[in-house]
């Protein structure tokens, strides 16, 4: 229970401090949204517009640095995130709330998959050392190193067309409206399978890798010889005594990709248009869009720690040795 | 005395081809029903080696190169521990042969609760017993061991040392074999925990009648605990007697020097001699006797020629047998 | 589930033989539900189909922008001879999607949120008065609207005064349910896009017979231009490279690229308060040394940009009527030699590879642009091989956009390609580069142009005379002079056109607008989108 | 050149003294401790008086978790103390860093318990001496100097011949001879008193010997005042001239070595003692007394238990032993042989039966 | 997820140091280190692919065929003799690109990874050594930069910059990715910090940051050699991933530029292929060739990661038994004396009945 106090109390310091760089670092960035704005549309919106936008947008009042982040506290207080200026005048928690289920389903189940995927092959590999599967290494490891969406941008290339089964954008058919129906939900699977397999391909030989080591340092434990002493099944002794302990290590890692989802992702969404948080991010930062890009980081910030946060539950859970009593 | 595991000609290796290093050589040893055999030895002279290869639980890179093991059931034919396939090996672990390791809190899985670590072997070797009785063996196993019921609940690390390590010995008994190997199961601990812990396992091999093989390299200890002591140096056993008799009488230069290296807490202040030079190096093992280059009695074949473990052409060498030129031995023990 | 699905007629649809849909594409990202046809950030405004929603009262071709506008939702649009005030007939058949009829009052009610919001008066237009009679709004302004007067007009959607007034902040309200006077009502909108359904009653004109829009925001150029090829988009405004293998190849019978110029212009802005860029002899050596060409066919991949020829700066088509007499026929030639010789005789002395000025220094210059703007980019590595062929050793610089923009704005750089603004007349062009009351001295930010601090008393009068003249003689005149300033003193080089084109497919629909057939801009998100699509009939009919 | 001398100092001179040591260590506090004012710490260590003199070796026995380390730690003035004095040559000395500690380190070194843990598996025997050397001024002037330092330190502890040593890595060393290195590295600071925090309990027993006879040999011949930690008593008897016994932070009895193992006062010594490996002992008879022995678990440091704090253990526990803290009792069988106990005070016994307050 | 790195010490739990400088495993002197590293087939190959890379970074811009910005007529063309990688919509050479290009990642990825290295290891282990208030502070500074996303923050950072140079980038990109090695290195020192020989280097008197920087940084070198490798893989795909959106390009190119471009110019619709693969299985292979020797340094780190040799035996009926945990492999169960091994098949259901001796 302390412990647990004492994170929390920690965490809230982390978010203090991470917010309040997010809300100062972009600030010192030069231009502002409008001449943004301006330069995006480089000549389709006239430099007569430029008075009209800093009205709309509320920025013909200097406001002092100071102010304006005791205005973000107070707004952040009461939920607000405030408007955004690329999407004028949509309430930032709202473009969030639509971006971000596509994120989370997308990155997150990826993430999920590929931490299984790669924990389970890295059991195995870590297990049967000297067999095939370590002929698996090399492969994943280049794989690996590749950029992401390098990976993407050939797989649209060789594998979407006209009459092929994988569409090359979205996040679903455009003709369709969410819901969960039996249209919808394929199509949205459909739309999700290559950038899924993108992130899966570069990122599963990670967690394939670090499995692998942890199990290679937890089969030589003396638990292990007894557990075999014991004349337990091998499979029994893989999954319930060495991967169960093997598995404790990686959790923080998996804790901390699952609070990466959202900010790591950005450039396999761009490459695949896909409707999520990591697209929207990078709009924003490219419209100086702070609210925005704000709202978008308190996410990302807070998912972290939460993620964190659950990792340390996770730990309490799996690991007795960090449960106390008392 | 009926023998229940016969080690023949045993070798075990770590590694394989020129960078072998042979860490138990030709070790005859016969382990009789209902005894204690107490295994002495400096640091790394092979004693949890040998204990580990019997039953085939060395990690890499430890090989068998050689030898048998021979294990008697109480009922049934006597077989051979090393042939038998993986299934059969499973079986027979724990079944027959239990293990209590050195360290008992890295020999206890830390994530998982000491009932399911009892219940899993009862499990794995009895599909068919029932939860609840599995669950009621493993509450009378601790009783057993000193420790109450409702730590059944209990994760290693809720436990003090001294509780871990006699959950290992209840988990050792737990499937009632007939012999049980101990790798140094107290040097972590105290003396007064030691004690609690040795004076309790005696009191149950006197009850459940199962052979036990004591590792330490503490003689004391071993005098006190074990019925019959064996010596080894450098991968071979140079020393088999009866404890009493080793700790008045021993016969091989190193068990004398081990005998005369430790302190005594009662009686009269004795001189303590040690042994001089530093233990062999298992990479490059002196030729013939590998104790000649610290053997103050060494004399010219010590240094060519490998003496064989036998029994030694004394009066009373009946029950022992020793590996020294000093003591021609009369014919080799099997 | 399936009947009250939001998709099962749709999915119905997508295996039909004959298509009543059109696909249209916008590469413009995300997009938020937002359908206030003021808001520039509006997802109506981003994707274009408020203009299918909303009408304005004229149409104006910006193809042919000398040509007078078409009356829309008004019958009628008379302005005075001053372009002080006009009179706005409004057309007495047109009805709101809800079914009410659109009325003088509801114009001028747009007019007059205009006014009173300052955040929705885009243009900055300076309403003065606003008074209804009968079908008639008349509206006077503070100045002169000669050169507005198609942003009026032409350019301002028209709402419902019934539902607008209920609206507490017009220029933050996303319009949840837009009602508007034109051919189509919003049917869904996701993220994915929106979908429009043509009405089914009370369209002052025959309806479209195209029965659904079907926009989708792509998330980037690459994106649209694989669902062009593809055949997910139909109709869209993105740059392609190399349309011809990225595109058309695709389906040439189908896939059509047609990018019209219009009055607005991209060329290399100087800073004309550094030496020696201050000399007139040497910019316009630079001038004539700029390959517009090797630019049209490589950076803009011979089309996006229409290269400019005339030494006006004007586009071809859009701005052949308005070139100067002593101009007309002049084009731009490439000519080095004739550079050298010009730089000679002012004193430059090239030795080999390098030119100094007439104090002896080497010349060199520094471009700007930022990084991602590739075909800026691509532009100015052919002007700086340009510039190396009379000497001046040019170097490229990619400054973040940011820094970019904040240096062009208060003079901090040497050279730098941008844009002008665009218009009805050339006035716009000339305005942006020359306007001395832009002017602002380095350091300070131009907001408006003049980002290279042109200072010429001549060009600001003839502007200002262009824009109040109250004869088309008077104007002839001032655009004229403009036009020769801009050719003698070279305060930027043009090097090529804006266009409202598109690129398209005509498989499933026809009646586009062409080269032969220039009836109006093809752009998805402009004004005459509905003009497009009243024309639009189904392939093979 | 030899810079550490052999010479005689006079022999029995009070070198260190420790008066009332104590030391807890904070433990953090709970979040429902958080407004009161209660601090709790582990009372590792409670009003311990020790004195080492010039070529005297001084045991400190007991079980695991004692305080034993804590004690040698705060004499090497590695821990703050909470409180008591820690005297050098009479001197009250408070030492935290800088100067001040280094020349405390001159006089004072301590060896520590793992020989396998001690020496940095990066650095060379050459290294390690030449460090303490240098450290404390012992290096000489010149390369030579150093060398024949080296050498010297190395002969001492019979590491020789020292080149076969010198330029090896610590696992290149058998334990014993790693712990010689600790050794030589504490003597290269010339120090008067040695402090060896279980020297030889993680050694064989062939080896062990060695590294003691080499102690004891050292302590002959440069006079040096050793506290010579352990829980083997035997050893304790054999090597130390007097034997201090520590039970839970506090000094339970103390007396010259082979009084206090031949007649141990305090019933945990006798515990001890009775718990020790015994060859002369039958196999198997396994000692009545084990039923006598409550849990065998050490208290809680953090609330210790009151008056004496071996009493929930203790097979003769009176009432008073409960509630009293008991204070160092004579016990008259050889002089100098005390134990903190109740059982000798006559009046205690007189009033209550030993035995009468044992915990069920 | 980028932002992790794969490497297992990252993932070495407090108190689990013990992995990580194994006393015994480590190799004696710094030449036999070199030579037992290079003998990892792993570690050779990577540096091999690595050494290439940084001789192309060093001399690549003098021995490109072309002037990788100079434009020609061959307009995306294919690879040809002339044009090993084909040429941009702009005629210009990939494949001097590619060379050219080589420099600015080499020099960004390893200035940015010595960066964040040394950052990492000041921060890391000031954190793990003084631990206290320090360490909470440092803590909670390397969390926020962890929690801050890395590649948006190196966006507007490089923003807030005049013009992004490879030094600003690489200190951007060194500046912002510090955090998880540093977290990686408290953790290892927390655990090397309470070794005996840390305390007994104290103990001997040495100074605090002789401590850190003699006693304790040798111990930690292999971690972070991984956590630097680690690094400079993450700069590399930083690096290329803001040049790939346009964030970054100052002059010169790299192979982020390269891809830049052909993505602008949409290279794979137009089917230059070879304008867009090059660059990126450049980038692949020094990925691989870094993730190699990191792999390498975590096996030498480890010991228990080392594959033992061969693993597999042959067995004289021409089987092979695996080297497994739990199943010794047993080459001959004969009770012959032991001459050589002679390998037997075991896997026989039941066992070999054996003759019964009559008891003794
Ligand atoms: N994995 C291994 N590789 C190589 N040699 C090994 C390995 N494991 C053990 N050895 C060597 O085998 C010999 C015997 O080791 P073993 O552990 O059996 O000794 P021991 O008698 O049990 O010692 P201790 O009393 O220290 O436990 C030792 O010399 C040791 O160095
Ligand atoms: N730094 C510390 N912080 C908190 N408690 C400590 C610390 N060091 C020691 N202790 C506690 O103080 C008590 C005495 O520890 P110490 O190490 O002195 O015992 P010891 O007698 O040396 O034991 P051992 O024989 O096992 O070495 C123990 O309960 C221990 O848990
Ligand atoms: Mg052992
Ligand atoms: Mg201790």
């Amino acid at each position: 229970m302390k412990y647990f106090l004492q994170r929390i109390a920690f965490y809230l310091f982390t978010a203090w401090a991470a917010i309040t760089l997010n809300f100062f670092i972009p600030r010192l960035v030069p231009g502002d949204p409008v001449q943004s704005l301006i330069a995006k549309f480089r000549g389709q919106l006239s430099t007569e517009a430029i008075n009209s936008l800093y009205v709309l947008f509320g920025l013909d009042d200097d406001k002092g640095l100071w102010a304006q982040y005791i205005d973000y506290w107070k707004q952040l207080f009461q939920g607000d995130l405030g408007l955004s200026f690329t999407f004028f005048p949509s309430p930032v928690s709202e473009i969030i709330g639509d971006a971000l289920p596509w994120t989370v389903t997308l990155v997150g189940i990826t993430t999920v998959i590929s931490f299984l995927i790669g924990t389970g092959l890295g059991v195995f590999a870590g297990w049967r050392r000297g067999s095939w599967t370590d002929g698996l290494l090399p492969v994943t490891t280049f794989f690996s190193s590749v950029p992401y969406f390098w990976l993407g941008i050939i797989a649209i290339y060789l594998l979407t067309g006209p009459d092929s089964f994988f569409p090359s954008s979205g996040g679903f058919d455009s003709a369709l409206v969410p819901a969960w129906d039996q249209y919808f939900i394929p199509s949205a699977i459909q739309h999700s399978l290559l950038p899924a397999l993108t992130i899966l391909i570069s990122s599963v030989s990670g967690w394939i890798l670090s499995m692998r080591n942890m199990m290679v340092t937890v089969s030589s434990e003396d638990y292990i010889t007894v557990a075999h002493a014991k004349g337990l099944s091998e499979r029994r002794v893989a999954v319930s005594y060495a991967a169960r302990n093997a598995l404790l290590p990686n959790i923080s890692g998996f804790a901390l990709s699952l609070g990466f989802i959202v900010g790591g992702t950005l450039l396999v969404e761009i490459v695949f248009s896909y409707p999520g948080l990591g697209f929207i991010l990078l709009q924003a930062l490219g419209a100086k869009d702070y609210p925005l890009m704000q709202g978008i980081f308190l996410v990302i910030t807070i998912s972290v720690l939460v993620a964190n946060l659950l990792a340390d539950l996770a730990y309490l859970l799996l690991d007795p040795r960090t449960r106390k009593e008392g | 005395m009926e023998p229940v595991l016969e080690i023949r000609n045993l070798n075990v290796e770590y590694g394989l081809g020129d960078k072998a290093v042979r860490a138990v050589r030709d070790v005859n040893l016969t382990l009789h029903r209902g005894e204690v055999l107490g295994l002495a030895g400096e640091s790394g002279s092979g004693k949890s080696t040998l204990a580990y290869g019997l039953t085939r639980l060395l990690a890499p890179p430890g090989v068998i190169t050689g030898g048998e093991v021979i294990y008697h059931p109480e009922k049934s034919d006597p077989y051979d521990v090393l042939g038998l396939s993986d299934k059969a090996l499973r079986a027979f672990r724990w079944a027959e042969t239990a293990i209590v390791f050195q360290g008992a809190m890295n020999s206890l899985n830390p994530v998982h609760k000491i009932s399911t670590q009892l219940t899993d072997v009862l499990k794995a070797h009895d599909p068919k017993m029932s939860e609840h009785s599995r669950n009621a063996r493993a509450r009378e196993m601790l009783k057993l061991v000193g420790i109450a019921a409702d730590r059944m609940d209990a994760y290693p690390h809720q436990l003090s040392g001294g509780m871990r390590q006699r959950v290992m010995i209840g988990m050792a008994l737990i499937l009632q074999p007939q012999v049980v190997i101990m790798d140094e199961p107290t040097t972590a601990l105290d003396v007064v925990m030691q004690r609690q812990i040795l004076g309790q396992l005696i009191e149950l091999r006197e009850r459940l009648g199962f052979s036990v093989i004591f590792i330490t390299h503490d003689l004391s200890l071993l005098v006190e605990f074990s019925n019959r002591i064996a010596i080894m140096y450098g991968g071979r056993i140079v020393e088999e007697a009866p404890a009493n008799t080793i700790y008045r009488d021993a016969l091989h230069p190193y068990s004398k020097g081990l005998l005369s290296s430790f302190p005594a807490l009662r009686g009269p202040r004795r001189e303590l001699a040690g042994i001089p030079g530093s233990p062999p190096d298992l990479a490059g093992m002196p030729s013939g006797c590998s104790f000649h280059p610290r053997c103050p009695k060494a004399f010219e074949p010590c240094s060519t020629h490998i003496p064989v473990l036998g029994r030694p052409d004394s009066p009373d060498g009946a029950a022992r047998s020793v590996a020294c030129w000093l003591h021609p031995t009369e014919q080799p023990v099997g | 589930a399936c009947g009250d699905s939001p998709n099962s007629n749709n999915a119905n649809n997508a295996n039909k033989s004959s298509v009543d849909f059109l696909k249209i594409g916008m590469p413009n990202g995300t997009q938020t539900e937002n359908h206030n046809p003021f808001a520039g950030t509006s997802s109506a405004n981003a994707l274009g189909y408020k203009w299918m929603i909303y009408e304005p009262l004229t149409q104006w071709n910006p193809v042919r922008p000398a040509e007078p506008a078409v009356p829309w939702l008004a019958s009628g649009v008379k302005w005075a001879d001053d372009y002080k005030s006009a009179e706005v007939t409004v057309r007495d058949n047109a009805t709101w999607s809800d079914g009410q009829k659109l009325t003088a009052e509801d114009v001028a009610y747009t007019f007059n949120l205009l006014k009173s919001n300052e955040a929705l008066n885009q243009n900055a237009i300076p309403f003065d008065q606003i008074t209804v009679a009968g079908n008639v709004v008349k509206v006077t302004f503070k100045t002169p609207q000669f050169v507005n007067q198609n942003k009026i007009m032409a350019s301002t959607p028209i709402v419902p005064k019934h539902i607008w007034e209920k609206i507490s902040d017009p220029a933050t309200d996303v319009n949840k349910n837009p009602i508007g006077s034109g051919p189509y009502t919003l049917k869904s909108f996701t993220q994915a896009g929106v979908t429009l359904s043509v009405r089914t009653e009370g369209y002052w004109q025959n309806l479209p017979q195209v029965k659904e829009l079907r926009y989708v925001s792509y998330a980037d150029n690459n994106a649209q231009g694989t669902a062009l090829a593809n055949g997910d988009s139909e109709w869209s405004f993105v740059f392609l490279p190399n349309p011809k293998a990225t595109f058309i190849d695709k389906d040439p019978e189908h896939h059509k690229v047609w990018a019209p110029g219009v009055l607005g212009i991209h060329g290399l802005y100087i800073n004309t308060t550094i030496k020696p860029f201050d000399d007139v002899k040497l910019r316009q050596a630079m001038n004539m040394v700029i390959n517009r060409t090797d630019i049209f066919t490589q950076a803009e991949a011979s089309y996006f940009h229409p290269e400019i020829k005339s030494v006006t700066g004007l586009p071809p088509g859009a701005g052949d009527a308005f070139i100067a007499p002593e101009y007309k026929g002049k084009e731009f030639s490439n000519d080095v030699e004739g550079a050298k010789a010009l730089l000679q005789s002012a004193g430059y002395k090239l030795n080999g590879k390098v030119l100094s000025d007439p104090s002896g220094k080497p010349v060199k210059i520094k471009l700007s642009d930022p990084a991602p703007w590739s075909d800026y980019q691509t532009s100015l590595e052919i002007i700086k091989s340009n510039f190396a062929e009379i000497g001046i050793e040019a170097t490229v610089e990619k400054p973040n956009q940011d820094v970019w923009d904040k240096n062009v704005q208060t003079g901090a750089f040497e050279a730098s390609m941008r844009w002008t603004n665009g218009g009805a007349t050339p006035y716009d062009i000339y305005q942006t580069v020359m306007d001395g009351d832009m002017l602002k001295p380095i350091g300070t930010a131009a907001q408006q142009g003049n980002f290279g601090r042109f200072k010429s008393p001549e060009a600001t009068a003839a502007l200002k005379a262009y824009a109040n003249a109250t004869s088309d003689e008077a104007r002839t005149t001032a655009m004229n002079a403009i036009q020769k300033i801009f050719v003698e003193q070279a305060p930027m080089f043009p090097v090529g056109a804006d266009n409202v084109g598109a690129a398209y497919s005509d498989k499933n629909w026809t009646g586009w607008p062409t080269d032969a057939d220039p009836y109006s801009g093809a752009q998805p998100t402009q004004p005459y989108v509905s003009l497009i699509i009243s024309k639009l009939r189904p392939a093979g009919s | 050149m030899t810079s550490v001398q052999d010479a005689k100092a006079p022999a029995g001179e009070v070198v260190l003294e420790a008066i009332g040591l104590t030391k807890h260590f904070p433990v953090r506090r709970r979040l429902r401790q958080l407004f009161t004012r209660e601090q709790n710490a582990v009372h590792a260590v409670d009003d311990v008086n020790l004195t080492l003199r010039r070529g005297q070796v001084v045991a400190l026995v007991g079980e695991s978790g004692s305080g034993k380390s804590t004690v040698a730690r705060l004499l090497a003035q590695l821990y703050p103390r909470t409180g008591g004095d820690i005297r050098l040559h009479g001197e009250t000395t408070k030492v935290k860093g800088g100067s001040a500690f280094r020349s405390y380190a001159a006089r004072v070194q301590m060896i520590f318990q793992d020989p396998f843990a001690s020496l940095n598996p990066v650095h060379t025997i050459r290294y390690h001496l030449s460090r303490s050397l240098k450290i404390h001024h012992n290096a000489g002037k010149t390369d030579e100097d150093l060398e024949n330092a080296l050498r010297d330190l190395l002969t001492r502890v019979s590491l020789t011949p020292p080149e076969r040593y010198l330029d090896k890595f610590p696992h290149e060393l058998s334990g014993g001879q790693r712990q010689r290195v600790a050794i030589a590295r504490a003597l290269g600071a010339n120090p008067e008193a040695l402090l060896a925090d279980e020297p030889v309990s993680m050694l064989d027993v062939s080896i062990r010997l060695g590294v003691l006879n080499l102690l004891r040999d050292l302590k002959e011949r440069l006079n040096l005042a050793i506290l010579y930690i352990t829980h083997d008593i035997a050893s304790a008897r054999y090597f130390a001239d007097e034997t201090l016994v520590m039970y839970a932070g506090r000094m339970v009895e103390g007396g010259d070595s082979e009084t206090v193992t031949q007649t141990p006062a305090h019933p945990y010594t006798r515990l001890l003692i009775d718990s020790a490996p015994d060859p002369d002992r039958l196999a198997g008879d396994v000692n009545a007394l084990e039923e006598d022995r409550g849990n065998g678990e050490p208290p809680s440091l953090i609330r210790p238990p009151s008056g004496c704090r071996f009493h929930p253990r203790c097979p003769m526990a009176m009432n008073r032993c409960t509630t009293d803290l008991p204070v160092r009792l004579e016990i008259g069988d050889k002089p100098g042989h005390w134990a903190a106990c109740w059982l000798y005070d006559e009046a205690t016994v007189a009033a209550s039966t030993p035995g009468e307050a044992v915990a069920k | 997820m980028t932002t992790i790195p794969t490497s297992s010490t990252a993932q070495v739990i407090p108190g689990q140091g013990a992995m990580a400088a194994p006393d015994g495993a480590k190799p004696a002197k710094a030449k036999r280190q070199r030579f037992l590293f290079l003998k990892n087939k792993k570690a050779l190959f990577g540096l091999i692919i690595l050494g290439l890379y940084v001789l192309f970074a060093i001399i690549g811009p003098w021995i490109t065929p072309y002037d990788p910005d100079a434009r020609s007529n061959d307009l995306i063309q294919p690879p040809s003799a002339d044009h090993w990688f084909g040429t941009t919509h702009l005629g210009q050479d990939v494949f001097s690109q590619v060379l050219d290009g080589t420099r600015p990642v080499v020099f960004v990825g390893f200035l940015a990874g010595a960066i964040a290295t040394v950052l990492s290891v000041i921060i890391g282990i000031t954190a793990g050594y003084l631990g206290g208030k320090t360490d909470d502070a440092l803590s909670a500074l390397s969390n926020v930069f962890l929690v801050i996303p890395a590649v948006p923050l190196m966006i507007i950072i490089t923003s807030i910059l005049d013009s992004a140079s490879n030094l600003l980038i690489a200190l951007i990109i060194g500046l912002t990715s510090w955090s998880w090695n540093a977290r990686v290195l408290r953790a290892q020192t927390l655990s090397l910090r309470r070794r005996d020989y840390i305390e007994a280097s104290r103990a001997t008197g040495e100074k605090t940051w002789r401590i850190v920087g003699f006693e304790l940084l040798p111990n930690l070198t292999a971690v972070i050699a991984s956590g630097f490798i680690g690094t400079v893989i993450f700069a590399v795909l930083s690096l290329i991933t803001l040049a790939f959106i346009g964030i970054v390009s100052a002059a010169g190119w790299n192979w982020g530029t390269i891809l830049f471009w052909a993505q602008g110019q949409q290279a794979l619709a137009q089917g230059a292929w070879w304008w867009f693969v090059p660059a990126g299985l450049a980038i692949a292979f020094l990925g691989t060739a870094l993730s190699l020797i990191n792999f390498a340094i975590d096996e030498f780190v480890s010991p228990r990661l080392r594959s033992a040799g061969k693993t597999k035996l042959k067995t004289a009926s021409g089987g092979t038994v695996r080297m497994r945990i739990g199943f010794t492999p047993v080459l001959s169960n004969s009770a012959e004396p032991h001459t050589q091994a002679r390998a037997i098949p075991i896997n026989t259901d039941g066992a070999t009945p054996v003759a019964r001796k009559v008891g003794k």
